[in-house]
């Protein structure tokens, strides 16, 4: 078919693609600064779920998008911080605090939503001007391109146009690559991750970095939780991470702990998620139409493939998981 | 040497350390002339490590004070410790492995905020301190990559990188081969002669003698003695530390080879990435002898031990334990023939150190009949047999229930050394066996071995001690870049030894 | 899982005196919970406790739950002796119950001991096949077993619907559900069994499958503890390396663990699917897999303490349902924070009141093994 | 005086569904009669039998259990209580004490299909489902009917949001699910997804295109955005069956709420009467007064399990 044509095909499942793997990444992130610290966290849907929740109640209070990115990252800060007192200074299992926080992120959102607002956990419907919307970042390149074909579509549809959470997420990548790799803090938070002896007889404070480490989590899953809530959507719905924190950890593991790969692989599945969505209903050539199911089962299907074709082993960093005690 | 009018630039006063109940230090006095070399000597467990930790704020004291420079001074943390000037590397060391040099010894003394200019700083300084102190070593080489000789140099440079005018080394030659040690001697003097002081720790007295000024002797948390070095022996030494006299020099009548029980013949062996370690290696031990491998670390030594274990898979060649081709069997299988080993790193292959001891007794053994009941593991007889080898080895404390983790490295050794003679294999692959072990326990590790071998056992031994290898040997190999480059009588003098490590083979050594 | 050298503290503080502490915590907090949404908190106590083991029925319930738990407990316990990580149990479970639904739909109508193994032996063979191929990716080709198992579990919800939409519901009802097995076929409940004795259970759903259960633990304390299979296991857990200088393979070991955790997991659809919904339902796992975690870790992956645990989590959800349904106020959400609380301070911080009580009470024992080094 | 109660389903009291129609609808009552009304949202599918019977112990009648996967658990219970009036929605339980309250889903559904393709430009039209269940295919199905009653050729997207019990609250997939099917040309989406839903709305009225709400009357959520909701009003027949046992009317049996029962059909008012054009009311009454007489006879999916349309 005609490159044309193609892009005009490409185009919206490209930008829908895109706009899934966001939460995804901003999560994916959070997970590889808190990991990188030797903090393991399968507690990253939950605090996406906190901070979708409080961004949703704040917007919609304040009437502002801002006030619900600032709840959203203050709310699953503090989620972050219970799991840092948990796993830092309690030296408690790190799984386990984790999944408290799921349930309690569960519980509690939709026990102070149907507190507040009566509407079983849902905050109220969020105006336009109370969410994040797209920005129009055409700067006339889109119309250059020609319109609404060919690669204006991919312009307007792929780059330009998202909210800003989307262009906040992909900056986030080069940022969390340089901090951790080209700064003094990005060393030794690395180096606490993989020996923590090393670092405390080096006499810097383990705890101190691993708390650092987890507060810029928590931050991260604030803003996935937002885009969520106030982008994404217009309010907070129970449950409505619907498992992203999972995939997220998925992500972070296919990623092998690198930014760019993270990028790469959520990238990766929002695309296999558009694509599933793209395809639905469409028949196969050969073998014609096929259940909904098959193509709902094709992201998850593919991950696996993937990873047991190519990906290979990916190392967790060395000390990921293991409370730090001076003695061996 | 003058003792100068100047206070000593360490005093321990009364340092009392206890864990739980452990009395780990005991109301320790101490006190270390500044630009002095002084040794500290004891047992597996004597408490060594303990008064180093404090010294560097990693553990507090109960009770007592530390002086530098005659000032009292008080030392709450390792960064407190940096601060005045005092730098340790420990036992086991504290690098971050996936990183480069250059990041380790940044890490901790970066300066400025942006790692750049604090790199581009510490490559001038790291130059600097080659130069002086010949500890050349490539900064941006990553850690996992390098020789355990290589990371010791790194852990020093870390300490010189921050300016550490005291300098506490424990056991830092446990891992080192003879030439590396005496490289980290001579530097060790070059450092003290600039007035820097140093505390090290050692189980190898012959070290102390070398190069220590004075020395102190640690038994079950006191300091039970101090000598000038210049005025004390080997002997003596080793008497304070154990409490009694201690045989030193192991006795052995003359080997009577029989059959050969190991042959390995034109072995090779690459690694993951291709590179050639074993190099067409072929050797032959025979019943009712020692056969002693001499080599720097790194040259082959361990994955020659573990081809033959059935760890590795040989690339190709052949290698029979007691008649039977081995190549391309497991580990289990290999023991099944008639073949043990005791592994040259306890820690990382030889124990699972969760694992209680007499569970440890059951490492690769489990499935053997003599612990089935049935379906299950006959847990009275495990008992048992670990009870006579606790006793048979005097391995204390003498509960086979505790943690493998809780026993001395001494200790631990004697466990894995325990279970591998325990069923009198025919041929003994036996890798480090007295590393980082006091010389109580190296006394019966060694009289144990010699033993085996007058009861008709095949010995592999590999040590980076050219003692041990000398003293327990009745042929010795040497190996260089995998392969091996001479052998000779156990009797040749260090150098012609070195020689043949070195790769060079002088004529006449070939027995 | 947890630190290398804490010191030995005597068994009943360890496993009695500290995780009452932790847990009178968690509900302490939950009780501020329940206040701060104008309820009495002691109240909310006392009908929880009533509710699960009050009376007889109450307490059929909380040993029903404690099935379930105990078999996703289980299941997240030997994997995890083999250093795995198997957030899969959900996904393997639901499978179990395909399994089971085949088994009683084929021999529909045959009287319950007979289909009884049959049902049993396709929960295990389901679930563990569903294990494997996370095992497999792991063992052989490094992938790593959290996101296998995660993704499987998908694909588990994935398959149900279909299976039971297209393949298994009647014409005619609305529900993605199949048909309702004979009488017959069921398991019966213990109350039935249990009245003639004078104890009467009620209505709860308790059936054989707990002493199954109850089976399922001492088996796995003897695989464990007690089998070379199982000194293996946990051998390839703590040190891998090691494992392999014994002549251990890893891999296969992996292999086998996940199948023996996969057929765990399924056992619970027989508990589910055969002895309580008598049919197969979308989501009847309803996160037991998950519970099944938190469970097995705050059991500390041993048997004894997963049944423990399990009967802790069976207590919140019978006495949290008896709770949300006395108390309007009190709504399931409330019950699910409750749960996290707990989780929280008898899971995640269970270590909070250890060191003052070290203090308190010093081991004699731990230090004669020092002193002596 | 009556002690009724509801029994939610596991999407719970909040799904923005038919739950909440049925607690809109019990509120109603309690607003009207002043009779206190008590009700529960089940955690697991062990509570439904559980809680049927925790309130009939306490005497609570009528009980009426929100539904199809009540059906087993209300058989159960009402048999054991023969002299407690219970009721079930959206299943029949034949028992002489039960009311079994089912609707014509596909009848409402192809009136809003009706709306929707004389609504449409692009002659294309979208459908998002919560999950691949047989309800849900009846909705559908509907729907798709009546759109191509208006135009033959027009296109309908049908898209299923998920697998788990997340498909219902899933609101950031809907609204992905409702973008695509606009990139795709649709102009007019309906939804039957519950909470998800809600996603499906905001994405619509984001992108200038209409939806379709479902169960309760959604218009008001995004004036002027909404086409109209497909009312299926699970409140009248909760309502109806207390009323009925207060004023001792109580019937038990099957009854099915159709368009001529007013028990389906779709919302007109203020928000919406604006996008509803002259020439579009009257092609709606048509098929509806055409459904009333029976000239037109709107296939039931779940008759066959197939849908001709
Ligand atoms: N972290 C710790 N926790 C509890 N007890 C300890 C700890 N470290 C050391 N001990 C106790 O203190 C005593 C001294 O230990 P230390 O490590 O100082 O011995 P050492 O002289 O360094 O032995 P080695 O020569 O084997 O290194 C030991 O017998 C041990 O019982
Ligand atoms: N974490 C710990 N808890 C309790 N006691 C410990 C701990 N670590 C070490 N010890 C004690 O410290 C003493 C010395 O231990 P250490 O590991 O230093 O022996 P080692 O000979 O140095 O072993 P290696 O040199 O092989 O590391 C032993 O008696 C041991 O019981
Ligand atoms: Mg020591
Ligand atoms: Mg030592």
């Amino acid at each position: 078919m005609d490159p044309t044509g193609f892009l005009d095909l490409a185009a919206p499942v490209l930008g829908s693609g895109l706009r899934l793997a966001v939460p995804l990444l901003f999560a994916c992130l959070a997970g590889l600064w808190s990991e990188r610290s030797g903090v393991v966290d399968i507690g990253l849907e939950g605090k996406m779920l906190a901070a979708a929740f409080a961004s949703g109640a704040a917007a919609a209070q304040f009437h502002s998008p801002w006030a619900g990115l600032l709840a959203g990252i203050l709310v699953s800060i503090g989620f972050a911080l219970i799991h840092g007192f948990a796993s830092i200074t309690q030296r408690g299992n790190q799984i386990v605090s984790g999944v408290a926080i799921n349930f309690l992120a569960a519980g509690l959102t939709v026990l102070l939503g149907q507190v507040w607002y009566g509407q079983g956990g849902r905050t109220p419907q969020l105006e336009a001007s109370e969410r994040f919307l797209g920005i129009d970042l055409d700067l006339g390149i889109g119309r250059a391109l020609g319109e609404s074909h060919g690669l204006g579509r991919v312009w307007s549809e792929v780059i330009a146009g998202h909210n800003l959470l989307v262009y906040l997420s992909l900056a986030a990548v080069p940022a969390t690559w340089w901090i951790l790799w080209r700064t003094r803090f990005g060393l030794r938070l690395r180096a606490v991750g993989d020996n923590p002896h090393a670092v405390d007889t080096a006499g810097v404070s383990v705890a101190g970095l691993r708390y650092r480490a987890v507060i810029v989590c928590g931050a991260l899953c604030g803003c996935a939780g937002t885009y969520l809530a106030v982008a994404q959507s217009a309010g907070f719905v129970r449950d409505m991470t619907a498992g992203k924190g999972f995939i997220a950890l998925a992500a972070l593991v296919f990623a092998k702990w690198k930014p760019f790969n993270a990028l790469g692989a959520c990238l990766l599945f929002g695309l296999l998620d558009a694509m599933a969505i793209r395809l639905q209903g469409t028949p196969l050539p050969g073998i014609g139409t096929v259940p909904v199911q098959v193509f709902q089962a094709l992201p998850y299907a593919l991950t696996v493939i993937l990873l047991a074709g190519f990906i290979g082993r990916s190392i967790p960093p060395k000390a990921s998981g293991i409370p730090y005690t001076k003695d061996r | 040497m003058s003792v100068s009018a100047l206070p000593p630039a360490i005093e321990f006063i009364g340092i009392d350390k206890r864990f739980g109940a452990v009395h780990a230090n005991r109301d320790i006095d101490l006190a270390i002339e500044a630009g002095t070399i002084h040794g500290l000597v004891g047992e597996n467990g004597a408490g060594k490590s303990t008064l180093m930790s404090i010294l560097y704020g990693f553990y507090a004291a109960d009770r007592g004070e530390i002086r530098l420079h005659g000032r009292k001074t008080t030392i709450r943390s390792s960064a407190d410790a940096i601060r005045q000037g005092i730098g340790m590397v420990h036992q086991q060391f504290m690098l971050v492995e996936t990183m480069s040099v250059l990041e380790n010894v940044l890490l901790g003394a970066e300066g400025s905020p942006r790692l750049a200019p604090a790199e581009a700083r510490a490559r001038a300084v790291l130059r600097q301190l080659a130069d002086d102190y010949e500890l050349t070593i490539d900064p941006d080489a990553l850690v996992a990559d390098l020789s355990v000789g290589e990371q010791q140099r790194v852990e020093i440079l870390k300490t010189l990188f921050r300016g550490a005018e005291i300098l506490i080394l424990d056991e830092p030659t446990a891992v080192l081969t003879p030439a590396e040690a005496a490289h980290l001697f001579r530097i060790l003097r070059r450092l003290a002669q600039e007035g820097k002081t140093i505390l090290l720790i050692t189980h190898k007295l012959k070290e102390i003698m070398a190069i220590t000024d004075r020395v102190s002797v640690m038994r079950a948390g006191e300091i039970v003695a101090e000598f000038e070095t210049a005025e004390t022996s080997v002997e003596r030494l080793a008497e304070a530390m154990v409490g009694r006299r201690v045989l030193l020099e192991v006795e052995k009548g003359p080997s009577v080879p029989g059959a050969v029980l190991l042959e390995v013949e034109a072995v090779d062996l690459r690694d993951k990435r291709g590179v050639s370690v074993l190099d067409r290696v072929s050797l032959e031990v025979r019943a009712g002898e020692i056969v002693g491998i001499a080599g720097v670390a790194g040259n082959g030594q361990s994955e020659l031990i573990e081809a033959i274990a059935g760890i590795r898979r040989p690339t190709s060649g052949r290698i029979t334990v007691c008649g039977r081709d081995v190549v391309g069997l497991g580990p289990d299988e290999v023991r099944e023939a008639g073949l043990a080993h005791i592994p040259e790193d306890r820690h990382r292959m030889g124990l699972v150190l969760d694992f209680s001891a007499e569970e440890n007794m059951l490492l690769g053994h489990e499935d053997d009949p003599a612990w089935a009941h049935g379906l299950l593991l006959d847990r009275s007889a495990i008992r048992r047999a670990a009870m006579t080898a606790f006793d048979d080895f005097d391995i204390r404390p003498d509960d086979p229930t505790l943690r493998a983790a809780l026993f001395s490295g001494g200790n631990q050794q004697k466990i894995v050394v325990a279970r591998e003679v325990a069923r009198t294999p025919r041929v003994l692959l036996v890798g480090q066996p007295t590393r980082g072990v006091d010389i109580g326990a190296i006394e019966a590790i060694h009289r144990r071995l010699i033993a085996l071998r007058d009861q008709g056992h095949a010995i592999l031994l590999v040590s980076a001690e050219l003692d041990e290898i000398r003293s327990l040997s009745d042929r010795v190999l040497a190996m260089c870049q995998g392969r091996i480059t001479g052998e000779c009588r156990p009797d040749v003098g260090e150098t012609e030894i070195g020689l043949m490590m070195a790769g060079v083979a002088p004529e006449g050594v070939r027995a | 899982m947890s630190s290398t050298s804490r010191r030995e503290l005597p068994l009943v503080v360890d496993y009695g005196l500290i995780p009452i502490l932790n847990l009178s915590v968690a509900f302490l907090i939950s009780g501020l919970v329940v206040l701060a949404i104008g309820e009495n908190p002691l109240e909310a106590v006392a009908i929880m406790i009533r509710g699960a083991l009050g009376y007889s029925e109450g307490i059929g319930f909380t040993l029903y739950y404690t099935t379930d738990f105990v078999f996703t407990g289980l299941a997240v316990a030997v994997a995890f002796h083999a250093g795995l990580f198997n957030i899969g149990a959900e996904g393997q479970a639901t499978l179990g119950g395909l399994g089971v639904a085949l088994v009683c739909l084929t021999f529909d109508g045959a009287p319950w001991w007979l289909v009884f193994p049959f049902a049993l032996a396709a929960s295990m063979a389901f679930g563990a096949a569903w294990a494997f191929v996370p095992a497999w990716a792991q063992a052989r080709r490094g992938s790593h077993i959290v996101i296998t198992t995660i993704m499987f579990n998908y694909l588990a919800a994935t398959l149900m619907v279909w299976v039971l939409v297209e393949l298994m519901s009647e014409p005619g009802t609305m529900s993605p559900e199949s048909r309702t097995f004979a009488e017959a076929t069921r398991l019966p409940f213990l109350r039935d069994f249990l009245t003639p004795w004078g104890i009467d259970l009620g209505q709860s759903p308790l059936n054989p499958m707990v002493f199954v259960a109850i089976l399922a633990a001492i088996f796995v304390w003897v695989l464990v503890w007690r089998t070379r299979l199982g000194f293996q296991i946990r051998t390839v857990g703590k040190n891998p390396i090691a494992a392999v200088y014994a002549g251990i393979d890893p891999g296969h070991v992996v292999i086998v663990a996940m199948l023996i955790s996969g057929a765990l997991s399924g056992l619970l659809a027989v508990n589910e699917v055969m002895g309580t919904q008598h049919r197969l339902l979308l989501e009847f796992v309803a996160g037991a897999g998950f519970v099944g975690i938190a469970v097995a870790l705050m059991g500390r992956s041993h048997p004894f303490g997963v049944v423990l645990a399990s009967l802790l989590f069976g207590i919140l959800y019978q006495g949290g349902a008896e709770l949300a349904f006395e108390k309007p106020k009190i709504s399931r959400d409330m019950i699910v924070v409750i749960q996290a609380l707990v989780i929280l301070f008898a899971g995640a911080l269970e270590h909070m009141f250890r060191p003052g009580l070290v203090k308190l009470l010093d081991r004699p024992r731990a230090v004669a093994a020092r002193g002596g080094a | 005086d009556i002690q009724p109660a509801v029994l939610y389903d596991l999407g719970g009291k909040f799904d923005k569904s038919f739950n909440e129609a049925a607690y809109a609808g019990a509120e109603q009552f309690k607003k009207e009669s002043g009779v206190e009304y008590r009700d529960f949202e089940i955690q697991n599918d062990a509570q439904r039998e559980q809680a049927l019977r925790n309130f009939a112990r306490k005497g609570y009648s009528p009980i009426v259990a929100i539904g199809f996967t009540q059906a087993t658990a209300v058989e159960k219970v009402a048999k054991e209580f023969p002299n407690l009036k219970f009721a079930i929605v959206d299943m029949v339980v034949d028992l002489p004490n039960v009311r079994s309250i089912v609707f014509k889903e596909q009848e409402g559904s192809w009136l809003v299909g009706v709306l929707a393709a004389s609504a449409s430009q692009t002659h294309k039209l979208g459908f998002v489902g919560g999950m691949d269940i047989p309800l849900i295919r009846k909705f559908a199905c509907g729907y798709v009917g009546g759109a191509k009653s208006v135009d033959p050729k027009i296109e309908v997207f049908q898209n299923m949001t998920g697998t788990t019990g997340a498909a219902w609250n899933d609101p950031v997939k809907g609204g992905e699910l409702t973008k695509s099917q606009i990139d795709r040309g649709a102009d007019v989406i309906y939804h039957a997804a519950g909470g998800t839903g809600l996603g499906v709305l905001q994405a619509a009225a984001d992108a200038g295109k209409l939806g379709i709400g479902v169960d309760s009357n959604q218009n008001h959520l995004h004036p002027g955005k909404v086409l109209t909701s497909m009312t299926k009003r699970v409140d009248v027949a909760v309502y109806d069956a207390f009323r009925d046992a207060k004023a001792d009317k109580w019937t038990s049996g099957v009854t099915v709420l159709g368009l001529k029962e007013n028990g389906v059909g779709w919302a007109l008012d203020d928000y919406n009467k604006a996008l509803i054009t002259p020439a579009m009311k009257a092609a709606v009454d048509k098929a509806e007064k055409d459904i009333l007489s029976g000239a037109v006879v709107v296939h039931d999916y779940m008759a066959d399990k197939t849908c001709p349309y």
